[in-house]
């Protein structure tokens, strides 16, 4: 074991790179482009030193690292990581390299606080991801929202400011509830360590209300139906970078809560009422399906698909108490829950991908209507492929990442209940209608406009970035086994934790 | 031994020549795909006939190994491999000789289109698909392959997608093919909830135990778990494999080029639902109700297809109507448990439908792409090579005794008239009458295409005041002529088998214990036994079918056809007069395509947008917004109080003070 | 005995006075002769201090206050050439209120206090003889912080009336001596670079005097 | 001494109300509203020496030496703003400044 406070370092190098990047200040936007690129490469890096030295047999959490913080109410720095955070972790800053790369050009006004503020949102998110500490998290997961807001409000669209406003304020309101959680938790057991109040033995009555408090905070970010709708108007007009990042990464931040607080802490109270969130995934699946289907919106479009994939990552977490506690089905409840980790790596992707083409294509026309384009097989052929790929990615199709969590979670709920797993199945037919209808209209056909027909190329940098998307989306979607792998023990422990009731 | 790497270039080699045909298509030019993509096909024909060769004769053992782990899950593991068996070997070689056949036919066929070589690099990427389906060892790599044939099948579909109806129809494929995918996936995941693996070997040892099993599914109403396995993965089959009710699809697939025709929706990937209930035959033999359903449907898709198939002036229609109805005819079969003979006529089938398919496929470039058979005619001596061979595989088609279609038709229709299962009369009319349709259409086809007078005409000049004559049906620039090599040589290399094949396997194929175990037939269902006590030769056979009523009906459609399209085409109108009606309901293809269209597609936007407008922007978005109102609202009304005067803050506070003065003496003090 | 009988007539006494003063402060129409009466009647107050041998207050509030805050009142009051009668509209419109909320909160008061305490007598003084001494033990030992700080406020205080109340005249000549040396070359010499030999070319425009 | 506690507490009460309703009378002018506070403040001065005297408490004392003082300095800026308003707008009437209004 080394010393080197490897989760530190990944948390603050950005942050410090941020500040760097602000000094380059405004006269000098390339200096602050590829001071930042330099930043997310080397923060990515890192990250694989990371992986190395996770060591993926024991599993567990490792790389701890514990300093005391505010020792009057018991709070303390630590951070540590298990499998599914260093997956996550290693998303973040993957993609984020991409984002950086993929607004190069694009964003024309103050560059450098645009850059600052991605690094700065990079490096609160690996906080999230490593954060062990209940206040630590709750301090990442609300400070997440800060560069967001400004990402939004100042580099989005003409609606910006409702839109910054409704993500703000929406998630702002589920975290309240979260706070007030938090603080019960540490009235009754007197520390916000997380792996104490994994332990520690609430009640039901007191599991239920902090149940409910985890919920609507994570529903929120996640998002779940009928929080949603805050999505699709930030997605509408935040830069292509924020969407992104909000897309792959952020909305992840919710389920990572699940999977950190509702699962581990009040597991009786999450048996109890999985039934609501599995209702409120299904819906997710089918009812945000059709509303997809007819937005004219590619980017709202997008939006919906992505509530509706969250679904699965719920649907996957919570199964996991009907098979793993009324059923006894460990293996299939694994199944459940390593789809969900599985199904969010993926979603980044594709997401991120996903937003990137949108991206690529309004920096060409300046809308996202859909009607405005078409034939871009014919126009840009080699970005028609992309977005092919991308679509296919995104309706599940075997061999690309979207298949293998949806694949999972399919499974595995059909052992807890065969109509789950009809009504989550269903997103097979109608994720292919929705995303299918998009590539009918935009891809094949013929342009509608003049200047739809002469878009230019992809340019070299618009290239390599959909290229790596494209390998990750491929390599995860034909050779999952090393992601399952490096997770498959933290899942075990989280499944065996679950197992065990509190009270 | 059959060796690993030998089966990983013979699956890899298509998916490298479309990897580079596609990938670097600018780079090696159109000569340079084509001829890459070809390579690596004729590889894979030449290592499957190989592996054919060591599995039937060699006696090599059956191979199954996972060449790498895809997922694990604790104990659960699932990897991508090989399990080659004899039934494997078979779907090899039909798969890469007919791919082979119409790569070749491709250079012809395509030889204008400035797609060139991405054609070639779906059609190499199909199949590699194809191969991995078939080769697949567990429910996953099967699933994997399933839905990738899908995609290539998509993506030929709306190959021409610049023009609407190809990318509607090739998202109408897509679509009806994962109503079907999501019945497999489901029936994946029953396999998997009621064996706890998905591997072939594990699965199928297992399966016995599934007798008495049951699953509540509706409450209180237990179902028996090998049921609704079986239903649910022949939900997957009937997507695949056009069986009605999902069988829209295919008709609106001739939207794609024509060797995809002959190669995807004739020859190989619609007969995946056939070859996968072939594969599941220890699951189905588990379960009497799903193979009654299996019977019923493949019956019903066989006899009313074939129907609709009479009415249709498209000649790629008619083929593909009659393609369903073949399916039907081979599904037929595997609900009679005559897995054998629907693996037969799958492969007969393959070879003469992809003849017919090439053949019209020569037909519609020596008419510049007009596939209205109302203004063909007369082609016969023109074309003499695709003439010659569109009779042979018609023969075939209609199962003229002696050719291929003749062995595997007739043996489905004697194993369904052996079945004891439910429904099996039923079955054994459809089958039988669809013998009739099916020589109606086919000689109707014939004669409309190659017979009587020509119905087109050819006019040269290019200024004269028909605009664009290309446009109008029937008027050709030039005189239609015969294709060249490229395209007659698979015709003729596909005319052979079609004729031929019959002869040499069915003895072997049927009533030998071929399949060794890839196919498991219950003894009580087992008809083909039966019909092997009868069975005294393939000569005897030849002769014996003179006397049964299949050949006669189909000789009585024969003869209609002739009589009606050939000497007094007046009587077709008259009869369509006459019948008005039922010719009605046929041209609509019984309004299934508008039903659909009308619910679920319509029906479904409909849906979204009262979803959107009325739920999200309705509901959702009024709470939220209309919180946010009433916030700003009450604000308005409250922010009064802020008269800004001091004296009203001063009132204010000594108001306060007083009520606090008197709750203090109030309450303070007891 | 006479001594407290004594005593409890100067108290009554002063209290008169001063709750007379006081009413006339809030009831006088002019401003000035209010600024008088409330001076009247800190004066008795700091009679009923004295006799609650609180002496140092009692002086301090003579001192500062009829002294000093009272005369700056008083000089306010004269300085400012107020119109004093929009100032007494509502007087009688809101004569019954005010009255009416002075003796709620009377009667409110009087009830809090009770009749309990009516009859507390106090012990022998704790200052014994001085309590300049007694007070001047307490704020300097225990209360020395707070003293300090109130030092503070009243500077800040003095600053900030003074800072309120300072009237800058624009038109006033004055020179600013942090900006004159504050100032370096380029606010005061332009270097234009020139061509050796200039053509007959129109005068440069006089640049623009920088800011100093 | 012999004056009882409640003496002083009344006269304090009494000095209080009058201040009181000296606010509502006396709305509009300024000076007089300062005056009026000058004149609570004094009532509670006047309770901290008796409670302290009382109580034995040097602290009541102390205190009424730190009112005092910040009452001093409260009056001293309270009277500078009426000085500077009175400068800027012509009128110290209360009834005519309300910038803070809605």
């Amino acid at each position: 074991m080394t010393t080197l406070p490897i989760l530190s370092i990944l948390t603050w190098l950005p942050c410090a790179g941020a500040i760097l990047v602000l000094l380059a200040g405004n006269a000098r936007p390339h200096v602050a482009r590829w001071l930042t690129l330099a930043f997310t490469v080397i923060t990515f890096a890192l990250s694989l030193v990371m992986l190395t030295q996770y060591r993926i047999g024991p599993g567990g959490f490792q790389l701890q690292e514990n300093l005391r913080w505010i020792p009057g109410i018991n709070t303390s720095y630590h951070l540590g990581v298990d499998g599914i955070s260093v997956a996550l972790i290693i998303l973040t800053t993957f993609t984020s390299i991409l984002v950086i790369a993929g607004a190069w050009q694009v964003i024309k006004t103050h560059v450098h606080q645009y850059m600052a503020a991605m690094l700065v949102l990079e490096g609160l998110l690996i906080g999230v991801f490593c954060a062990m500490d209940a206040l630590l998290f709750y301090l990442f997961f609300e400070a997440i929202l800060i560069p967001m807001f400004f990402l939004i409000g100042i580099w989005g669209g003409p609606r910006r400011v409702y839109a910054t406003l409704k993500f703000f304020i929406y998630t702002f309101f589920g975290s309240i509830f979260f706070l007030i959680g938090l603080l019960y938790m540490y009235h009754r057991a007197g520390t916000f360590d997380l792996q104490t109040l994994w332990n520690f033995p609430f009640t039901m009555k007191e599991q239920s209300w902090l149940f409910f408090s985890f919920l609507i905070a994570f529903a929120v970010k996640t998002p779940m139906v009928p929080v949603h709708t805050w999505l699709p108007d930030a997605h509408v007009e935040a830069p292509t970078g924020g969407s992104v990042i909000l897309a792959a990464i952020m909305l992840k931040v919710g389920t990572y809560g699940f999977i950190r607080f509702s699962l581990p802490i009040v597991p009786d109270a999450s048996q109890h009422f999985a039934w609501l969130i599995i209702v409120l995934s299904l819906i997710a699946i089918i009812y945000i399906g059709y509303v997809a289907l007819v937005q004219p919106d590619m980017k709202k479009l997008v939006a919906y698909s992505s509530i509706a994939h969250m679904g699965f990552v719920t649907l996957g977490l919570f199964i996991v108490y009907m098979l793993a506690r009324q059923m006894h089905d460990i293996q299939t409840a694994q199944l459940g829950v390593q789809g969900a980790v599985v199904q969010m790596i993926s979603h980044g992707f594709v997401s991120g991908a996903l937003f990137t083409c949108i991206g690529v294509m309004y920096d060409r026309l300046h809308t996202r209507e859909i009607a405005a384009y078409g034939g871009l097989a014919k126009v840009m052929p080699w970005f028609a492929a992309f977005w092919v790929l991308f679509a296919m990615a995104n309706t599940g199709l075997p061999g690309t990442s979207g298949f293998v969590g949806e694949f999972m979670v399919i499974l595995s709920s059909f052992s807890a209940n065969p109509w789950i797993a009809l009504f989550a199945a269903y997103s097979l037919i109608i994720g292919a209608g929705y995303t299918l209808w998009l590539i009918k209209r935009i891809v094949w056909g013929t342009a509608p406009t003049k200047e739809a027909a002469s878009m230019p190329k992809l340019n070299a940098r618009e290239a390599w970035v959909l290229t790596a998307f494209a390998v990750a989306v491929l390599a995860m979607g034909i050779y999952p086994w090393p992601l399952m792998h490096l997770m498959d023990s933290s899942v075990a422990q989280l499944v065996t934790h679950v197992m065990t009731s509190k009270i | 031994m059959i060796s690993q790497n030998l089966l990983i270039v013979l699956a890899g080699a298509p998916l490298v020549g479309a990897l580079i045909a596609g990938l670097l298509r600018n780079q090696v030019g159109r000569a340079g795909a084509a001829g890459i993509a070809i390579v690596s096909v004729a590889l894979s024909f030449a290592l499957s006939c190989i592996v054919f060769y060591q599995l039937v004769w060699g006696g090599a053992p059956v191979f199954n190994h996972d060449v790498y782990t895809w997922l694990q899950v604790g104990k659960l593991t699932i990897g991508i491999g090989f399990l080659v068996d004899r039934l494997t070997a078979l779907m090899l070689v039909v798969v890469t000789f007919v791919s082979l056949m119409v790569h070749i036919y491709t250079i012809g066929y395509m030889r204008e289109d400035p797609g060139f070589q991405r054609f070639f690099s779906y059609i190499a990427l199909f199949t590699f698909s194809m191969l991995v389906l078939v080769l697949a060892n567990n429910f996953l790599q099967l699933f994997v392959g399933w839905e990738l044939v899908g995609l290539v099948s998509y993506l030929l579909i709306g190959f021409w997608f610049e023009k609407p109806s190809a990318s509607f129809a090739a998202l109408k494929a897509f679509i009806v093919n994962r109503v079907g995918d999501f019945g497999f996936i489901l029936g994946i995941a029953c396999v998997l909830y009621a064996f706890h693996t998905l591997d072939y070997s594990a699965v199928f040892a297992q399966a016995p135990s599934l007798a008495g099993r049951t699953i509540t599914v509706v409450g209180g109403h237990p179902w028996s778990l090998a049921t609704l396995i079986c239903l649910l993965l022949f939900v997957g089959a009937c997507g695949k494999s056009a069986q009605v009710p999902l069988h829209v699809w295919l008709p609106d697939s001739m939207e794609g080029p024509t060797p995809i025709s002959a190669l995807i929706h004739a020859a190989t990937m619609v007969t995946a639902g056939v070859f996968m209930v072939a594969r599941m035959s220890p699951l189905f033999e588990m379960s009497q109700t799903a193979l009654s359903v299996v019977l019923i449907v493949g019956a019903t898709t066989a006899f009313f297809m074939g129907l609709v198939g009479i009415v249709q002036n498209d000649i790629k229609r008619v083929i593909a109507y009659s393609t369903i109805s073949q399916l039907g005819y081979m599904v037929t079969a595997l609900g009679a448990s005559a897995y054998a003979a629907g693996i037969f006529h799958l492969m007969t089938h393959a070879f003469f439908k992809a003849l017919l398919f090439l053949g019209s496929g020569s037909v519609i470039m020596a008419m510049h792409h007009g596939q209205d058979m109302r203004y063909m005619g007369g082609l016969r001596k023109r074309m003499p090579i695709t003439y010659l061979t569109m009779w042979a595989g018609s023969l075939a088609l209609c199962a003229a005794p002696g050719f291929s279609g003749f062995f595997s038709k007739d043996q489905i229709i004697d194993a369904v008239g052996e079945s004891q299962i439910f429904g099996h009369t039923y079955a054994y009319w459809c089958v039988l009458l669809g013998v009739f349709v099916t020589a109606l259409y086919t000689f109707r086809m014939l004669y409309m295409t190659f017979h009587g007078k020509p119905r087109w005409r050819v006019e040269h000049s290019h200024g004269d005041d028909h605009g664009g004559h290309h446009e109008q049906p029937g008027v050709l620039p030039h005189e239609p002529k015969e294709q060249s090599f490229v395209v007659t040589f698979p015709l003729v290399m596909l005319a052979i088998p079609s004729i031929m094949i019959g002869w040499v396997t069915v003895k072997p194929l049927l009533f030998g214990d071929w399949f060794q175990g890839a196919i498991k037939v219950l003894p009580a269902h087992d008809v083909l036994a039966k019909m092997a006590e009868e069975f005294h030769g393939t000569v005897p056979m030849f002769w014996h079918a003179f006397v049964t009523p299949a050949f006669w009906i189909a000789f009585a459609g024969f003869a209609v056809a002739t009589y009606v399209y050939q000497f007094n085409p007046k009587v077709a109108d008259r009869a369509a007069r006459m019948f008005l009606p039922i010719f009605k309901i046929l041209t609509r293809k019984f309004w299934i395509d508008e039903v659909y269209y009308n619910l679920f597609a319509r029906g479904g936007v409909r849906l979204g947008r009262v979803f959107w407008k009325g739920g999200d922007a309705g509901l959702i978005e009024g709470t939220v917004n209309g919180s946010a109102f009433v916030a700003e609202r009450s604000s308005r009304v409250f922010r009064r109080l802020q008269t800004g005067f001091l004296y009203h803050y001063a009132f204010a506070m000594i108001v306060g003070l007083i009520l606090l003065l008197g709750g203090l003496w109030y309450w303070g003090l007891r | 005995m006479t001594h407290a009988i004594f005593q409890m007539v100067c108290f009554i006494l002063f209290a008169v006075v001063a709750v007379g003063s006081a009413l006339a402060v809030v009831s006088v129409k002019n401003t000035v002769h209010g600024v008088l009466a409330l001076v009247l009647t800190f004066f008795s107050t700091a009679c009923l201090w004295m006799l609650a041998e609180a002496e140092f207050l009692a002086l301090a509030l003579v001192v500062v206050y009829v002294g000093a805050v009272m005369v700056l009142f008083l000089f306010v009051v004269m300085m400012l050439d107020i119109d004093l009668e929009p100032m007494r509209e509502g007087y009688i419109k809101y004569l019954p209120i005010g009255i009416g909320a002075a003796v709620i909160m009377l009667i409110e008061m009087l009830g809090i206090i009770g009749i309990k305490t009516f009859n507390v007598q106090a012990g022998p003084n704790p200052a014994g003889a001085s309590n300049v001494e007694w007070l001047g033990q307490a704020l300097f030992t225990h209360f020395l912080l707070p003293f300090e700080i109130a030092a503070l406020i009243l500077t800040v205080g003095l600053v900030a009336a003074v800072v309120l109340a300072l009237r800058v005249r624009s038109f006033s000549k004055h020179q600013n001596p942090a900006a004159q040396s504050a100032v370096r070359a380029p606010g005061r010499v332009r270097m234009v670079k020139m061509a050796a030999v200039t053509p007959a070319a129109p005068e440069p425009k006089p640049a623009e005097e920088p800011q100093a | 001494m012999s004056i009882p506690l409640s003496w002083f507490i009344v006269f304090a009460t009494v000095l209080f109300c009058i201040s009181i309703a000296g606010i509502f009378v006396n709305r509009k002018n300024v000076i007089v509203l300062l005056m009026c506070i000058e004149l609570m403040l004094l009532a509670v001065n006047t309770n901290f020496v008796a409670f302290s005297r009382y109580l034995g408490n040097p602290g009541g004392q102390v205190f009424v030496f730190f009112i005092m003082t910040v009452a001093a300095a409260e009056s001293a800026i309270g009277l500078a703003i009426v000085v500077l308003m009175f400068r800027n707008r012509r009128t110290i009437n209360v009834g005519e400044i309300d910038t803070l209004r809605y």
